[in-house]
């Protein structure tokens, strides 16, 4: 009896050891496939706020106006100057393409997946008259694992 | 005997899933960390960048608001980013207006980006707005101390034989025909990559148009 | 105790070796099945991994020089104002030369070629500017031929940016 | 023609014990294996009722049946009850003993090998006759019993030369040796006579492969098959008799466990006997599964996050969350974070334009949205300290240190200010902090020009030496350590 018990607990300590060991280590693999999708996902915003920021310096400064919270969606967004219409390989507007299952399937796919957002917290600042410049702060949100998450960029939009 | 078959047992199931997993692990819990950490260095990438941009804008914003003279500031910040202005005169031109060095640095974790403008303050000028001209930005990743006369010095020489082969191309461009200067662009043509052969003649043509005169 | 007994004198019985066969089996399926997902999820991943590598290397590159450039060249807006992709960029760059970036489906890469804008040979670089990209668009979106947009995918993996060029010509 | 066989009992209507004797002889004649012979199971019908009163049983049947049937009843009833076969067998073997060996084996030898054995094993301690006799039985039927019991009965034997021969073939061969060896660990022989008595019987077993059978079983018994020999763990040397008898005993569950095996499959018969004996251990195992599989399954799952791939279905208008989390610092953002933020922005632009007051206020409205926000308290010191209001502005930067005890600059206005109103020795110590801090080329030359004007001029020289190399080689440094080198030679005799 005495050697089945040492036997048994021997088995059951080792297994527990065992557990014990391996519970780190496959949280740690478990959470380094959800980094990669994590860094796909902000090295994608990085580009979507940059890519927002630049076309902000050559919009003409009146037309630079918020964009509130919750944000205009990316997929099936509107005509915004920023990512809609997105492409067009034809000599006309005709030939436009926009982000919608329709007509770029595979983006409009991957936006929605994540629910991709933007928004613009526009602040105006009048120096004197003719002399103003807008800080511009562009939100990227999306929801990755149930969280919804955020990444932000400021910019100076001067008046020139 | 008989324990020894019952450990062997444990034994095995112990050794043999520690054997199984733990290899398995490690070898699939590679990626993750250091994907993000290359996620993190392109967000300080992008971020430098975009607050150096934003500090010439700041910069320019000052001139405009008719400050003149040397100014220099550090830890100036964009949303959370911090970073360095420094507006440096570097003399009058001829119409009199104030010339200046403007440069923004913008460091974030290992990266490091400078923004070096040209920039002329229209002066005198009664009150703000000042008319001011940005031109020739230049970048560099290099670490350089934008506070520092010996850095300085060496970024405006490194630019300025960027400025200088700009001011070579300008004068050719200036100084031969549109028809000359089209047909000596056409005639590259064949030793372009395939890829830009087929509209080579309309980039030709566009080039042709904006040829710069005088 | 009796147990001990029989199996002293004839070792482990053929149920013993049935059940621990058992055991094992299921144990080793599970890790298998578990081990060949998750290669295969790794896989994804992975490749996820370098493609992202890819797209922020080619687009840093290419941001850094057309940040200073002087004017796009190619494409440029349609007539009727929309804007107008391709799979090349012709733009000049800060020294004033004609810089081109252009995508080769073939071999998946960005190259980019310096074309003096003036006497000279273009030279194309030796190494591409971005490898392990499907499929590359430079769109023109304003005629003031100072912003230019891109979009990069390969495999489902994304990257859209923007570069806005900072000098004139 | 009237014959007292008109008045034999047979004829005094059916009895008991008359269908008993029938049964018996007719289950004696009948052919086949014992158990499944036709006779067998009414036998068992008539004598099972009885399990539950051995007394009447003793007492009523056996006196008058031959001990052979005798012993057959007994068995019918003990096969399959291991407690009443503990009772009955031992009377058995009573009857056995003036049952003539032929006969005896004849009877004995149509039963399972354990199942006698489990009869007559406890018999083996008991003293003369029936010692000598279950030896004399199992060694006859070659029945071997286990090895670490052999020296307990040898010890409990009469030590008669032919119990040792009957006892020497109970010994199975494979475990001679360790028999022997059992032999001398486990005997006292300190006890008179005991050395002998184990000399004599290893003699005996030394030379057993050579010698037949004692005369005792005169007439040969029919061969059994080979006894499957159990074999015990060897019995401790201080086992009491009763121990050991209980110990002996203990062997008729398995025997009735073999004796059920003997008509079971091979499979169920293995289940039988192994699996109590390696449950605890599948049972670890299985609970280590039970741990192990779920944990994979779980994580496999969690691994592949990746939400689903939405329809095409219109997208419903997004509500505002609660808070988001920066995907950068992990921070939670709120939309009051983000006002203060806006605020701060603001603020900021009007710094660069140096309209302090408009700055002041918006820094102000920040740090009341976001109590957290480090830089506007910071910013509030710097607008406070440009509109010469170096008490206030002294406050806010302390406030910004408690906050965060690394923030740059703060030191190094707090040393400014200190310089202002010409404590010294406070304006070295931020200073220091502040070079400390960042090691920044500008501060130091900040810091070296004030000790300069203090006259401390070799601490000045030491703060700027100590610069990293890639800095030394700049044009103000190189300049202010030059002048104070000239100030240090000025000063010296």
């Amino acid at each position: 009896m005495n050697r089945r018990a040492v036997s048994f607990v021997e088995v059951i300590m080792a297994m527990g050891i065992l557990a014990m060991c391996m519970l780190p280590v496959m949280t740690m693999f478990g959470s380094s496939g959800r980094a990669v999708l994590k860094s796909q996902n902000l090295a994608f915003a990085i580009g979507l706020a940059h890519k927002i920021s630049q076309h902000l310096l050559d919009t003409p400064y009146e037309l630079i106006i918020d964009v509130p919270l919750p944000g205009s969606s990316i997929a099936d967004g509107p005509d915004d100057g920023f990512f809609n219409p997105l492409t067009n390989i034809e000599s006309t507007a005709a030939g436009a393409l926009r982000i919608t299952q329709a007509q770029l399937p595979e983006l409009w796919n991957f936006l929605r997946k994540y629910e991709f957002r933007y928004s613009l917290i526009v602040n105006n600042v009048n120096f004197a008259a003719g002399d103003r410049m807008k800080c511009v702060g562009i939100i990227i949100t999306w929801k990755e694992g149930g969280k919804d998450l955020l990444y932000k960029l400021y910019t100076y939009v001067p008046d020139m | 005997m008989a324990t020894n078959e019952r450990k062997g047992i444990a034994l095995f199931l112990v050794l043999g899933l520690t054997a199984v997993f733990v290899p398995v692990l490690l070898y699939l819990s590679q990626t993750g960390s250091s994907q993000v950490r290359l996620a993190m260095k392109y967000h300080e990438v992008h971020q430098s960048e975009s607050a150096a941009i934003a500090g010439v804008n700041s910069g320019l914003s000052r001139l405009r608001g008719n400050m003149t003279g040397l100014q220099q500031f550090t830890n100036l910040l964009i949303g959370e980013i911090a970073y360095d202005l420094t507006i440096q005169p570097t003399g009058t031109g001829i119409l009199t207006q104030e010339l200046y060095h403007l440069f923004s640095k913008c460091t974030k974790g290992q990266h490091t980006f400078i923004l070096m403008s040209d920039a002329e303050q229209m002066y005198p000028d009664p009150d703000p707005p000042v008319t001011v001209i940005p031109h020739d930005t230049w970048n560099t990743i290099e670490p350089y101390d934008i506070n520092l006369a010996a850095d300085v010095t060496s970024m405006e020489n490194l630019r300025g034989q960027d400025v200088l082969s700009y001011e070579e191309t300008t004068n050719y461009e200036k100084s031969v025909s549109k028809a000359a200067y089209a047909s000596e662009l056409m005639s590259k043509r064949k030793r372009l990559p395939t890829e830009l052969q087929g509209d080579w003649a309309n980039v030709v043509a566009i080039l042709e148009k904006e040829k710069l005169a005088f | 105790m009796y147990q001990t007994c029989r199996r002293n004198g004839r070792g482990t019985t053929f149920i013993e070796l049935l059940i621990g066969t058992t055991i094992l089996a299921l144990i080793l399926g599970f890790v298998a099945r578990w081990f060949f997902m998750q290669r295969e999820y790794q896989k994804r991943l992975t490749r996820i991994s370098d493609i992202q590598n890819d797209f922020r290397r080619s687009s840093w590159e290419m941001i850094q020089e057309l940040q200073m450039a002087r004017t796009i060249i190619w494409p440029r807006v349609n007539a009727d104002n929309s804007l107008r992709s391709d799979t090349k960029l012709v733009f000049k760059d800060f020294t004033g030369r004609i810089v081109s970036y252009y995508h080769v489906p073939g071999s998946k890469e960005v190259r980019r070629c310096v074309i003096p804008n003036g006497p000279g040979d273009p030279v194309v670089n030796p190494v591409p500017i971005g490898r392990g990209i499907a499929s590359m668009s430079f769109t023109a979106t304003s005629p003031t031929n100072r912003v230019i947009s891109y979009c990069m995918s390969t495999d489902g993996v994304f990257s859209l940016d923007a570069v806005y060029l900072i000098n004139t010509d | 023609m009237s014959t007292g066989n008109s008045r034999s009992p047979d004829s005094a209507g059916p009895s008991p014990i008359q269908d008993l004797r029938k049964l018996l002889s007719s289950w004696a004649r009948e052919a086949g294996p014992p158990m499944s012979r036709p006779s067998w199971s009414d036998l068992q019908l008539l004598l099972l009722p009885l399990k539950g009163s051995p007394a009447a049983f003793w007492d009523t049947f056996l006196p008058s049946l031959p001990p052979s049937h005798a012993l057959l009843a007994t068995l019918v009833i003990a096969q399959s009850d291991t407690q009443v076969r503990a009772v009955f067998l031992q009377r058995a073997c009573n009857a056995a003993l003036q049952t003539p060996p032929a006969q005896l084996f004849d009877t004995l030898n149509l039963f399972p090998k354990e199942l006698i054995l489990s009869g007559f094993g406890p018999a083996l301690l008991s003293p003369a006759p029936f010692g000598p006799l279950a030896a004399a039985v199992l060694a006859g039927l070659e029945i071997t019993i286990a090895p670490g019991d052999v020296p307990l009965v040898l010890a409990a034997s009469t030590g008669s030369a032919e119990m040792l021969e009957h006892l020497a073939r109970l010994v199975p061969p494979e475990h001679i040796d360790s028999v022997i060896q059992d032999l001398d660990t486990q005997l006292d022989t300190s006890r008179p006579g005991v050395a002998d008595l184990r000399d004599a019987f290893v003699e005996l077993l030394k030379e057993l492969p050579r010698r037949s059978l004692p005369a005792v079983e005169g007439d040969s018994p029919s061969k059994p098959p080979a006894p499957t020999s159990p074999t015990a763990e060897p019995a401790r040397s201080d086992e009491t008799l009763a121990q050991a008898q209980a110990r002996l005993a203990g062997l008729r569950a398995a025997g009735d466990g073999n004796a059920k095996r003997a008509e079971e499959s091979g499979v169920s018969n293995a289940i039988s006997s192994s699996l109590p004996g390696i449950d605890r251990n599948f049972l670890a195992g299985l609970v280590a599964i039970a741990i192990c599989i779920p944990l994979i399954l779980y994580l496999t799952t969690e691994t592949d996050q990746e939400p689903a791939v939405t329809t095409g279905t219109p997208q419903v208008p997004a509500k505002v969350p609660k808070f988001w989390t920066d995907a950068v610092t992990k921070r939670k953002i709120t939309r009051e974070f983000l006002a203060a933020d806006n605020d701060f922005q603001m603020g900021e632009m009007f710094l660069l334009r140096e309209q302090f007051g408009d700055a002041l206020s918006l820094f102000r409205d920040a740090l009341h949205r976001d109590p957290e926000h480090v830089a506007a308290q910071f910013r509030i010191g710097c607008c406070l300290f440009s509109l010469d209001d170096h008490k206030g502005a002294a406050q806010a930067f302390r406030k910004s240190l408690e906050m965060q005890p690394d923030l740059p600059q703060a030191n190094l206005f707090l040393a400014r200010i200190s310089v202002a109103a010409q404590e010294w020795d406070t304006a070295i110590a931020h200073y220091q902090k502040e070079f400390d801090l960042a090691g920044d080329v500008a501060i130091a030359l900040e810091y070296a020009g004030m000790l300069r004007k203090l006259g401390r001029f070799p601490e000045a020289i030491k703060l700027l030496t100590s610069l990293p190399p890639r800095f030394s080689g700049h044009l103000e440094v190189v300049n202010l350590l030059a002048q104070l080198r000239e100030d240090a030679r000025g000063i010296a005799p």
